[in-house]
C-alpha cells in the first residue's frame, strides 16, 4: 500500500506543514538536546529529509554543565540532569551555523538564561547569525537552580519574558512550555497573549531515582528531567488542552518513538512534532517517521497533513 | 559510525555471568582497537538506551566479538539473544588507542582489570605484530573471573603476561596494580607507555603510579552512555582545565574519548554512579 | 544472606511502622483501587502478612462508574478512566467490615465526593463501621467532572475540605495528594495546616491516548490516570519534596513493583509505600515486598525500617 | 484461582498469526470450559499487564493448551517463548459455560468467530460426552485462518459442523451469522440454546438473531483486562437494568462474566476499544 511513497531523495508534498511562516517539508524534527547541534546527525541521516531540529539549549556565554553522573535510564524512559552544557550562542553562530547552512532543513535555535537579561542577550547574539529560522525559549528546563522551570512554572513571569524576547527579534518565537503546572491551558494563554507565534510541548517532567544501596540519588545533580515514552500520554493530554485553549500553532513533545505516536500529538492538536530521547537509541528514528506519515497518508488518503491536525474525534 | 543491525552467529557463555557475542554485518565496519558499539537487541521494548560494549576482537570487517558481563537489564537482555537473533548496532565509536606514539626504546604495559579486559585485546593484537616490547598484566576477581575475561585469548597472544586475581585463586593474589608498581620501580632505563583499562577505583590507581613514576598512561573510560555519539552530553568525565569551573570543566566519554591521558581525568569527580 | 528472614507466618519486627497512631505491622499496604475491598486478594496472599490495604474509592452512594473502554495499557504504565464504580460507604459497612475484621491487618476507607457535603457525608456513614483505621480523603481522582483533582489542585480548596473532614472525625486522616500541581510542597503545607494526620502521595497523572486509525481517543471518557513504573521517577521526586517540607509521616505511592522499588520511596522520606498497578500483573507482588524489605534488613544490618526514613544523602 | 508459573512445553504456529501453546504446572487446575487465565512471559518487562486467554484443552489438571492470535505487544512477547519457558499464570478465571441447564429436547447450537473458538472447544467437548444434540457453526475470514483457529480439533470431536469463511475459500462464503438464522427458522418442534463466542459486532448479531427467535443465548464477551480477578473494574460491559444510569450498569467481564446471557448486554455500549 505505500506505492505512492516518495524515493530517498523526492519529497512528499503531503506533509508539508507551516508555523508562523515557516514551511516545514514535514512536520518531523529532532527535539532540544537530543540533537546536538545538528550536523552531529550528517552521518546518520539525511538532514534534507526532515523537517528541521531545535538546538541544545543556547546561553549567552558557554555553560559547563552539571558534575555526572547526568542521566539514568528508568522504566520506558530516562532522566537527565545535563544542567545546559552548551557551546553558547556566539560559537553556535560561528562555528556551527555556517555549516548548518548547507542543508535544506529548518533550524530552530533553542534559547536559555538564567535571568530575562540572559536570554535576551542571547537572542541579541543569534540575531546576527543568518539561516536561524526561528526561537524557542526554554523556559522549562528543570537542571538549573534559576531560569528555565522557575519562568516555566508562573503565568506572569512566562509572559513578562515572551514580552521582552517578542521585542527583541523579529524571528517567529516558539515558547517550549514545562509540566510540570497545575494548568497548561492557563500557561498557554498568559505566553499567547504575550505575542509568542508558536508553542511548544512538552519539556521533561521533574523526577529522582534513588540507589538504595548507597543511598544517594542517582544523579549528581539530585533531581533531573524525565523523558522518553513513559510521558508520552501526559505530553498528548496537555497538547489537546492547549489546542483547545489558544489558536496558535502547537509543536508536540514527549515519547515519540514510531509514526504512530507522532501521529497522536497531530490529531490532537499539534502541526508537528519534535523527537527528542528515541534519536538516543533509534538514531535515523526521525527518517523512519517521516517515512511513515507517507504511509499513513497512502492508506488513510489523506492529502495534505494539516487535514490531521486537532482531526481528534471526541 | 553506521546504525545497521547485526545478526547474531553465537552468544555463548564463557563462565557464569560472561558472555562471548559475535556479529554478522552486513556492511564493513572499520573498528580499530579500543573502539566500542552501541548494542540492544531489536525487538525489545526494555531498556530503551543501548548498551555500550567495547570491540573484543573483529575478524574482518563485517564480523566483530564482543565480550560482555551480564550486570542488569540491558546485559541481560543480550544475554537471551540466540542464534540468529538480531541486533540493532552505533559503531564503530569513539577514539582508539594511540600507539604508533610509541618512541623506540618505549615499551608498553597493557593493564586489563575485570572485563575491561574487552577494550584491549585488539590493543595487544596490534602491539605483538607491531613487535614492541609489550607486558601484560590481567586482574581479575578470581580465577572462574578471569576465565570470563578473556584470559586464555590473552595467553594464546604469547605476550609476557602477569595474572592477579583478588582472592588469589589464580597467578598472585591481590591487585593488578601492584605488579604495576614493581615493575615500573625496577625497570631500568626503559620506558613505559601504560594502557589501562578496568574499574575507576583501578584506573584511578594506576593514574597515581604512572604519575609517581612520570610515565605516561592512557586509560578507557566508562561512564553511563544515552546515546554513544555526542548528542546527550550525558557521559561526561571532568577533566583538568585553567578555569576551575570553565566551560570546558567536562568531556563526552563516548566521542571525545573513551581514551583519555590519565593526567587530563580529575579523578575526584567519578564519571560512573556510585 | 536471608538467614533470619522470618518464616510465612511470623512477623518480622524491623518492619513495624506507625503512622498517626496506628502500628502497621509492615510497611506495604495495596493502594486504593488496585486492591478491591481487599478480600479479593484473600485467595492470592495472607492479608496477615501485608501492613494494610486502602479501598476502592468510597462515595456517600454507590457510583456507577465511566461507560467502557474504562483502561488502556501505555508504556510502563496505564491509563484509567473507572469514573469511581463502587458499591457506597453504607454497604462498605455492612457487606465488606465485618469479613475483613477477621484479618490483622490495616483498612484504610478511602473517601470520594463530588463536593464537600458528599465527602463529609460519606465519612459520617464509615464512622458506623468498626474496624477502619484510617480515611484517605482521594482529593486527586482525575476522572470525574468535579470533586477529586479539582479540589486537589488547589491549597485553598484542600485545606478546606480538609478541615471539614478533621471536624467530622476523630479517626486518622490522611490525604492523597494529585501530583498534577506546579508545586505539591505548597499543597502539602496547606494540607497539614488544615489538620491531616499524614499524605499519601501521588495519585494517577492525567494523560491521554489517542487510536490514530479511528482518530478517537482510547479511553471512552477521553482522558485517564497515568500509573506504573513509567511515574516513579516523578513521585520519588515528589514525595522527598514534601518531606522536606512537611513534618507528617508520608505514604508513598507510585510505580512500585519490586522492594527496590519501595525502598526508594523509604529513603526519599515515606513511613510507608502503597503498591497500585503491579497487583494487576504480579498479584502477590504485596507479600513478595515485604519479604525484599527483610532481606535488605539482614544485608544492611538495619534493626528497623523506621531508621531508614527520609535516610537520602545529598 | 492460583497464581502459578507455567514451564512452556510447545509453543507451535498453526498458520501465520495463530498459536498453541501448551503449558505445565506443578499444582492441580481444575479449568471448566469457558474459563480463561491471565498469562505473561515470566522475563517481560513489557508490556506490564498480563493478556487473557481462554483455556482450549485441558489435558489433566497440570497440563492447559491456550489457542491465540498475534495480535500486539502482548501476544507477540508470548509467541516468542520456547520450550521450557517460563509463563506467570493466574488461573482459572471467570465464571463457565451452563450446559447442566439444558432440558430434554432442548439442542445446543455453538458458534464460534475466529479466534472466539479458543473457548468453545471444551464445552463442545462436553456436549459430545453428554450426548446433548450439538451444532457447530464454525466462522473464519478464510481458510487459513480457520485452521488457525483449530478448526481440525472441532472437525475430531465428530459434531455436526457447518464452515462459513467471508472469503469463500472454504465451506459456506459469508458470515457464521447466516447458518445461525437459517436453523432457527427452520428448527421444528426442538428448542436451541445457543453458545457464541467471537467478535462484538458478531455477537451483537447472533443476540439479534436469536432474540427474534425467541431462542436462549449465552455469549462469552471479550473486554481489555488489567487484572482480571475483579480488582481493576476496568473490563466492564454495560448491561440492562430498571434505571437508566444506575449503580449496576456495569458488569466486570473477568469475574461477572466472561460468560453473560445475551439479553443482559447492552449491544450498543462495546466493551471493546473501537
Ligand atoms: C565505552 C564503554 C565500553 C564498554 N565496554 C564493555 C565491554 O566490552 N564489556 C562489558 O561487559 N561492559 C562494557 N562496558 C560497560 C557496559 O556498558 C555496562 O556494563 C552496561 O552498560 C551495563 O548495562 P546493564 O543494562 O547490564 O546494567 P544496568 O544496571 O541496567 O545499567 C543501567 C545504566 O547504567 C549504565 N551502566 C551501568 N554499569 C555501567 C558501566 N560499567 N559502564 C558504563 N555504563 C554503565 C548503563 O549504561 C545503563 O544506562 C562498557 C562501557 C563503556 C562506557
Ligand atoms: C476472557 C477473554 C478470553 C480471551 N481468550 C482469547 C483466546 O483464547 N485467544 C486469543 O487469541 N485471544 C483471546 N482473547 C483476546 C486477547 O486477550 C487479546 O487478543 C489480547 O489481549 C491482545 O493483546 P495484545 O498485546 O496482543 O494486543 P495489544 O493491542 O497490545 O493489546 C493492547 C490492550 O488491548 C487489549 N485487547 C486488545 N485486543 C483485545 C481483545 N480482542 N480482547 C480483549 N482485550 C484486548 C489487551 O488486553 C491489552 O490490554 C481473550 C480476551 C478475553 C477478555
Ligand atoms: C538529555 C536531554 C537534554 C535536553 N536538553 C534540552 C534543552 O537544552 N532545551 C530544551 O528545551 N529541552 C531539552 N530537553 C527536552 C527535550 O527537548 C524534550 O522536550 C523532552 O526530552 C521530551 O521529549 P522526548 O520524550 O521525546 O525526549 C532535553 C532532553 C534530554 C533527554
Ligand atoms: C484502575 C485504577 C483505579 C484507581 N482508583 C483509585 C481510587 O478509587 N482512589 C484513589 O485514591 N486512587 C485510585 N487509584 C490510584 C492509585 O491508588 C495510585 O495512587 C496510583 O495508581 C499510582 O500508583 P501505582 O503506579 O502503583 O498504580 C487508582 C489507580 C488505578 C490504576
Ligand atoms: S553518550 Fe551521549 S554524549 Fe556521550
Ligand atoms: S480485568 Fe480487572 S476487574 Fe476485570
Amino acid at each position: 500500500m505505500t506505492f505512492t511513497t516518495p524515493g530517498a531523495n523526492e519529497r512528499d508534498e503531503r506533509l508539508a506543514v507551516e508555523i508562523a511562516g515557516v514551511r516545514f517539508s514535514n512536520p518531523v524534527m529532532g527535539a532540544s538536546g537530543t540533537f546536538g547541534y545538528g550536523l552531529e546527525f550528517s552521518e546518520l541521516i539525511d538532514l534534507n529529509r526532515i523537517g528541521g531540529f531545535s538546538t541544545k539549549g543556547l546561553s549567552a556565554r558557554p555553560l559547563p554543565g552539571n558534575p555526572p553522573p547526568r542521566i539514568v535510564e528508568t522504566h520506558g524512559g530516562m532522566l537527565n540532569a545535563i544542567g545546559l552544557q552548551n557551546i553558547g550562542a556566539r560559537a553556535f553562530v560561528e562555528e556551527k551555523l555556517p555549516a548548518l547552512r548547507k542543508y535544506d532543513t529548518r533550524i530552530i535555535a533553542n534559547v536559555f538564561g538564567y535571568s530575562d537579561e540572559d536570554y535576551i542577550e542571547a537572542i541579541r547574539i543569534l540575531n546576527d547569525g543568518n539561516g536561524i529560522d526561528a526561537y524557542e525559549l526554554n523556559i522549562s528546563c528543570p537542571n538549573v537552580k534559576e531560569g528555565g522551570i522557575v519562568i516555566g512554572g508562573s503565568p506572569s513571569a512566562a509572559a513578562r519574558l515572551t514580552e521582552k524576547a517578542r521585542r527583541a527579534t523579529a524571528r517567529p518565537l516558539i515558547v517550549k512550555l514545562s509540566p510540570n503546572v497545575t494548568d497548561i491551558a492557563e500557561m498557554a494563554r498568559a505566553i499567547a497573549g504575550a505575542g509568542a507565534d508558536s508553542l511548544s510541548l512538552i519539556n521533561t517532567l521533574v523526577g529522582m531515582s534513588v540507589d538504595v544501596n548507597t543511598r544517594r540519588p542517582r544523579l549528581n545533580f539530585g533531581t533531573g528531567g524525565l523523558s522518553g515514552p513513559a510521558i508520552r500520554p501526559i505530553a498528548v493530554r496537555m497538547v489537546h488542552e492547549v489546542a483547545k485553549a489558544v489558536d496558535l500553532p502547537l509543536i508536540g513533545i514527549g515519547g515519540i518513538a514510531s509514526p504512530m505516536d507522532a501521529l497522536e500529538f497531530i490529531i490532537a492538536g499539534a502541526t508537528a512534532v519534535q523527537i527528542g530521547t528515541a534519536n538516543y537509541y533509534d538514531p535515523r528514528v526521525t527518517e523512519k517517521v517521516v517515512a511513515g506519515l507517507s504511509e499513513y497518508c497512502d492508506r488513510h488518503a489523506v492529502e495534505s497533513i494539516t487535514s490531521l491536525v486537532g482531526s481528534i474525534i471526541r | 559510525m553506521i546504525d545497521t543491525p547485526g545478526i547474531v552467529e553465537s552468544n555463548d557463555e564463557l563462565t557464569t555471568g560472561y558472555r562471548l557475542l559475535t556479529l554478522r554485518f552486513d556492511q564493513d565496519i572499520n573498528a580499530r582497537a579500543g573502539q566500542f558499539a552501541m548494542l540492544k537487541a531489536s525487538d525489545a521494548y526494555e531498556p530503551l538506551l543501548r548498551r555500550a560494549l567495547a570491540v573484543y576482537r573483529a575478524h574482518g570487517p563485517r564480523r566483530l566479538s564482543f565480550l560482555y558481563q551480564v550486570m542488569g537489564r540491558g546485559t541481560e537482555a543480550l544475554s537471551h539473544l540466540g542464534g540468529g537473533g538480531r541486533v540493532e548496532a552505533l559503531v564503530p565509536l569513539g577514539n582508539s588507542w594511540p600507539v604508533d606514539t610509541l618512541a623506540p626504546g618505549e615499551r608498553a604495559v597493557v593493564v586489563a582489570g575485570g572485563i575491561g579486559s574487552a577494550s584491549v585485546l585488539m590493543l595487544c593484537e596490534q602491539l605483538a605484530r607491531a613487535g614492541v616490547d609489550t607486558h601484560v598484566l590481567f586482574g581479575a576477581s578470581s580465577g572462574r573471573v578471569a576465565i570470563g575475561c578473556g584470559l586464555e585469548d590473552f595467553q594464546a597472544l604469547g605476550l609476557p603476561l602477569t595474572v592477579t586475581t583478588d582472592d588469589g585463586s589464580l597467578g598472585e593474589k591481590g591487585f593488578v596494580t601492584a605488579p604495576l608498581e614493581r615493575m615500573l620501580r625496577e625497570e631500568r632505563g626503559a620506558r613505559s607507555v601504560v594502557y589501562a583499562c578496568g574499574p575507576w577505583v583501578m584506573m584511578r590507581r594506576v593514574s597515581e603510579i604512572t604519575s609517581a613514576f612520570a610515565a605516561r598512561c592512557l586509560v578507557s573510560l566508562e561512564a553511563p552512555m544515552g546515546c554513544g555519539f555526542g548528542v546527550c552530553v550525558g557521559c561526561v568525565v571532568a577533566v583538568n582545565t585553567r578555569e576551575p569551573l570553565g566551560y570546558n570543566s567536562y568531556r563526552r566519554v563516548c566521542i571525545d574519548g573513551s581514551i583519555f591521558p590519565a593526567e587530563a581525568v580529575r579523578w575526584d569527580v567519578s564519571a560512573m554512579p556510585h
